[in-house]
Formats: C-alpha cells, structure tokens, sequence
C-alpha cells in the first residue's frame, strides 16, 4: 500500500501554490497524468477541474501547450512552432503502407480482429505488420471476439492519441463522416446486404457482431 | 492503355482494383464496375500474354469478375443475389478500401510526436522512499533467546559423573574385607572410609552406604555371609560364614 | 546539431515567438542545451541573453525554473516543490532468524563480543547481521573486552527499549520467568546467565570484565 509523504491531504497549500504544484507534475511527465494523480499531491479540498483550466490558460501562445489525452493531461510544444522544431524522424521507421492502413483500419474499426482487417485490405496481414504496431505501443490486444475461434482484438492505446494529438478516437479525422457512410461498419451496410440488418450507432459494441463469413469469400 | 506497371506495386487484387478505378477519374460513388472489371481483366491478360507469373489471388479475382460481367451483360432477375448488388458490394469494398487509406495517411500527416511537436524531454521521476515498520516484538525476543538456550542445552550440556561406589566396586570390597573379619561387624565399617564432610563426600558415603548393603543381602542369599540386626533401626552386622556352610554341608551329607 | 531546413536564420519572428521557440527547446530537449544551440533555432539578430533573463522571469515562482548548468540551461521542478516528486512506501518487516538470535543473546549478555555470541549461538554469526542490528540502531558497540585482541562489545540502545516497550534492560524476563512460561525448559541449570550479563547492576560499567570461562561452558 502507498502513502504519501507528509499527508498532503491536509497540507496548507493556497491556490497559487496548488497550481505550481499541478504544474510541476505536469511538465516534469512526459506521460499523460491523470487528475487522480494530480490530486494525491493536493490538499483534499482543491479544486482539481479549476486548477487545470487555470493551468491552460496560463500556457495559451507559449512555448507548450496543455492538451487533454483521454481523461488525462500533457504538456506538448505547441503545435504553430512545429515550422521550426520540425526535426526530420529518423529515429521512428518509416512505415510501410501495409502498416500505416493496418493501423487506420484499426484504429477506425477497433475492437478489429486480423481477418477483419484482411477482409477490408483484401490481402492477408504479414505477420510483422502487426508486431511493428504493437511495438511502437500504437496499437494493443482488447480482448476477443465471441466468433468461432475467439480471435483476438486490436485497438490503439493510450500512446496513439498522444502520438497522434487525439484527445480520444471520436476526434478521428473524419470519424462522423466515414460513419454516417456506413464504411465503418463491420459488415456491409443493410441496403446492400437486407437480410443482415445490424446497423450499430456504437462502434463499441460491434464486439461480439458475427463476423459475416460470405463478406469474407469476396 | 498503358500496361508498364506489373504487379509488383500492387498489395492484392482489391489494391490493383482501386488503382484501376482511380483511371477512370469518378467519385467511386459512381464507378462503373462493368467497365472496372473489363479494366482488371484487360490488365491481367496483358500480363498473361507477356508471360508474367500472376498470382492465384489475382486469378481468383479475375474469375470472379468475369462472373460479374457476364451476369451484369446477361441480367437473370432469379438469381441470388442479383448482379447489380454484387456490383454494389464491390463498389462500397472499393470506397471502404480508400476510406482507410486516406485516413492513414491523414494520421501521418498530423502533429506528430517526435516530428512536428514534443513531449518533456527530460522527465523526473518519483522517487520512492520506503519505510520499514519492525514488526519484531517483545515475544520473538524471548522466544528466540529461549530457543537459543534449549537447543544448545541438548546439545552441549554433560552432567557431572555423581560420586558413587558402583555395586561392582562394592561387591569387590566387601569380598576382599569380608574375609578377615570373622566377627559380627557394623556393615558401614565396610564403607570407604572418609572424614570429609563436603557434599560431595556425603552423597558419596550414602551411594556406598546403599551399595554396600545391596552387595551383603546378595552375598547372604548365597549364603556367604551372615546379617542380623537386634531391633528395628538397629545396627546391622554382618560376618563371614563360609566354614560353616561348609560344616552344615558336611553334616547334612553325613 | 541538425540545421533545420528553411533557413530559420533569416525568419521573421517577433520577439515573443522567439521566447517562445527557446521554451519549447528547452522543455522538449533531453539534455541541458547551450545558448549556440538556442540560436541556431532563431533569427540572427535575436539577442539571446535577453530571451533567457526574461524566460527567467517568467518562470519566476512557478512550478518549474529555468536552471543553468555549467553553460547550458534545463527546466527543473522547483526545489521548494521537491516533495510532489517523492513517493512514501510502508511495509512491515521482521528480522531474520540470525539477527532476532544475535540481538537476543546480546540483549541478554550485553555488553556481548562477537565471539560470546558465537558461543551461545552454536554458530556463527555474519559480518551482515550485526551490521543490520546496527544499521536499525538497536544495538551499538559498548566498548572493547580486556582479553587478547580486544574484542568489540556489544549492547543494547535506546531505540530497542522503546521498540520492545522495555524501561530498563533489566525488565527483559529472567530465567525463571522464562521457565515458567513454558519457553525455556525446565530441566535448564539456573546458572545460565554468565556473571557478566545484566544481572550486574550497572551495565555501563562491566565493560571491562573478564570473561567468565565456565558460564562460557554451559
């Protein structure tokens, strides 16, 4: 079990004070940090909401900017100073295409299995393409799909939307418009298909969908 | 058409596919997939008639296409499913294909981390200090301690040899001084003798004591030697009787 | 370091991207940077000396200060702030059986050498055990014994009366006491305690007492 130094719960801190503190965790992480985190290091009664809005704007047109991954909070560089801290990546790989539609499809479509994502490639996944994802912690296993073999799941991780600058999947480029499309539909739309007429509003719970094995022979 | 292209470029019939309709300059939304499929089937003949190895996926795709075509030239309203809704699954796979393509290269062009914006550069890390509460208590103490005394006892501790006259050394004695003393005599004139008064030298004239008198009963019962005492808590003598016992042998056999 | 494309010498950037560009150097680098460094990310007429007193003053009372080392600057948490960066873990422990044994015996036979202990013990005692005993404060070195070599002696502290809720050593249960709680066996001589153990009334002074051969026997 952990405790905190010095039972900060009862700590004497003014705002100011709260503020430097949140800032100093903040700055010094380069992890997202949650407000649970934020707030062992506070007194019980600190307003932990105010203190992050306070926070933002004290950031607003500086070097680094607060930005919300999720539920919880990084400090980037600011995005508009990109023309100069620009550096060529040289140390991230350049992906393959294979790898780049992989990582879309299952980012758009997540929980994906492997024969999902096949199935929309039209082409078999190589066995790298995923473990290279896996790798740069972009992508992660859900769970499995309650289908015949219990395939595994894949969806991103928490390291995707920091990667990306998501603050959560929805804000995916293009996420309501690929959706009313009906193209990110697991199996194909009903007025295409009418004897199949599952059309999910919630990405979320396509889980456990059957996985349509004639869309598979196409 | 220009056919420089082989299939080495292309990542499986359905890429081939979308790259053929890209030829045709529409929103797939309004793709002729008739005129699709002459396209895929034109492309893999090409390739056929200049002896390139085409891959069984490809074939597969090819054939299946020339299915499509020749239902969408030939309409047969009883058949399931119909032409034109194979064409039309055909057609969203196509615009679901290039969703996803977009959408990757969407996501690489973004702010990315590491590229365009950074994250701390040099993070701190907690650090962690650990307390330890001794849970030892005032029983493990003793406990221990006494364990410590118990096993050792066993092991190392040898009592001191008592000072006794074993009955051997009694019987030795007594034989050896039963001899010259034909007369009625106190049994503990037999017992080694000693003025010292120590502990020691009292507990060894009692063990003598005790000896000595276990020694004479035995000898009397073999008939050795003669014991008597005149009264309760009296003196107890004894005296050699060897010469008589033989007398009374030579008696009763006479 | 790398030059960045576009020749960023001769970009037009008020004074206030400039602080803001050094600020984002300065939180994104992995190491302390120098101010050669800095400028190669600003125009050539930025006056660098200016833009890191202001930093200074910006981070002036807040969360995280500017800090230079040797010729070169980072970001540090402040130091009043240290404490949010440490973490307090509480867990419960228990000697090893050879320390409990080796503190017992010198509990009991105080002032003890190494040598007494190995004695009573049976075995022999490691360097790491009576380091430990120290380390925790629960015994100290008495003194040395007045035999050939000169022994170190050992005793009890303070801290281990408070630990075991003891007043005096004296109050540790004698042998009697002992037996009559079942602990130690009955049939155990009474003169187990060597002469020099804390039946002698003032413990402080038996440092120089011989060793009593036969109590070592038993």
């Amino acid at each position: 079990m952990r405790k905190q130094a010095g039972n900060i719960g009862d700590i004497n801190l003014d705002s100011n004070n709260q503020l430097r503190v949140i800032e100093a965790i903040l700055f010094a992480s380069s992890d997202p940090v949650d407000k649970k985190t934020l707030s062992e290091k506070l007194p019980n009664d600190a307003d932990i909401d105010n203190l992050i809005a306070k926070l933002e704007d004290l950031y607003e047109g500086r070097g680094m900017e607060l930005k919300k991954v999720g539920n919880k909070y990084i400090f980037k560089t600011s995005s508009d100073l990109s023309f100069i801290m620009q550096r060529e990546s040289n140390s991230q790989r350049k992906l393959s295409r294979a790898a780049i539609e992989t990582l879309s499809i299952i980012a758009y479509h997540q929980p994906a299995t492997r024969a999902e994502i096949e199935e929309i490639r039209g082409v078999s996944v190589s066995p790298g393409t995923i473990d290279t994802l896996m790798q740069m912690n972009w992508i992660k296993i859900k769970g499995r799909r309650k289908v015949p073999g219990n395939p595994l799941t894949y969806g991103t991780t928490e390291e995707f939307l920091v990667h990306f600058d998501l603050e959560c999947i929805k804000d995916l480029p293009d996420m309501r418009e690929l959706k009313s499309m009906g193209l990110l539909d697991n199996n194909l739309p009903p007025d295409l298909y009418p004897e199949n007429s599952i059309n999910d509003d919630n990405v979320a719970q396509i889980d456990d969908i059957t996985i349509n094995e004639e869309s598979g022979e196409l | 058409m220009n056919f420089l292209v082989d299939l080495e470029g292309f990542e499986g019939p359905m890429d081939l596919l979308l790259s053929l309709a890209r030829e045709q300059k529409v929103d797939l939304m309004e793709i002729s997939i008739l005129e699709l499929a002459n396209q895929y089937l034109d492309f893999v003949n090409e390739l056929d008639s200049r002896d390139i190895e085409i891959a069984a996926d490809y074939l597969v795709m090819a054939a299946w296409l020339a299915y499509l075509k020749s239902k969408l030239l030939l309409p047969n309203e009883e058949e399931e499913p119909g032409a034109e809704e194979m064409a039309a699954i055909l057609a969203f796979r196509l615009r679901r294909l290039e969703a996803m393509r977009d959408a990757g290269n969407n996501l690489m062009n973004r702010n990315r981390i590491g590229e365009k914006v950074f994250r701390r550069g040099m993070p701190e890390n907690s650090v962690t200090i650990r307390n330890y509460t001794q849970k030892d208590s005032m029983f493990d103490l003793i406990k221990s301690y006494s364990e410590i005394r118990n096993r050792n006892y066993v092991v190392n501790w040898s009592p001191k040899a008592l000072p006794i006259l074993s009955m051997e050394e009694a019987k030795n004695r007594l034989e050896s001084m039963i001899g010259i003393s034909l007369e009625w005599t106190n049994f503990l004139d037999f017992l080694p003798n000693s003025k010292d008064s120590s502990e020691t030298a009292i507990a060894y004239r009692r063990s003598s004591a005790a000896s000595i008198f276990s020694v004479s009963l035995e000898m009397s019962k073999q008939g050795k030697i003669e014991i008597n005492q005149n009264k309760n808590f009296g003196s107890i003598r004894i005296k050699y009787k060897e010469s008589e016992e033989i007398k009374d042998n030579k008696e009763i056999s006479a």
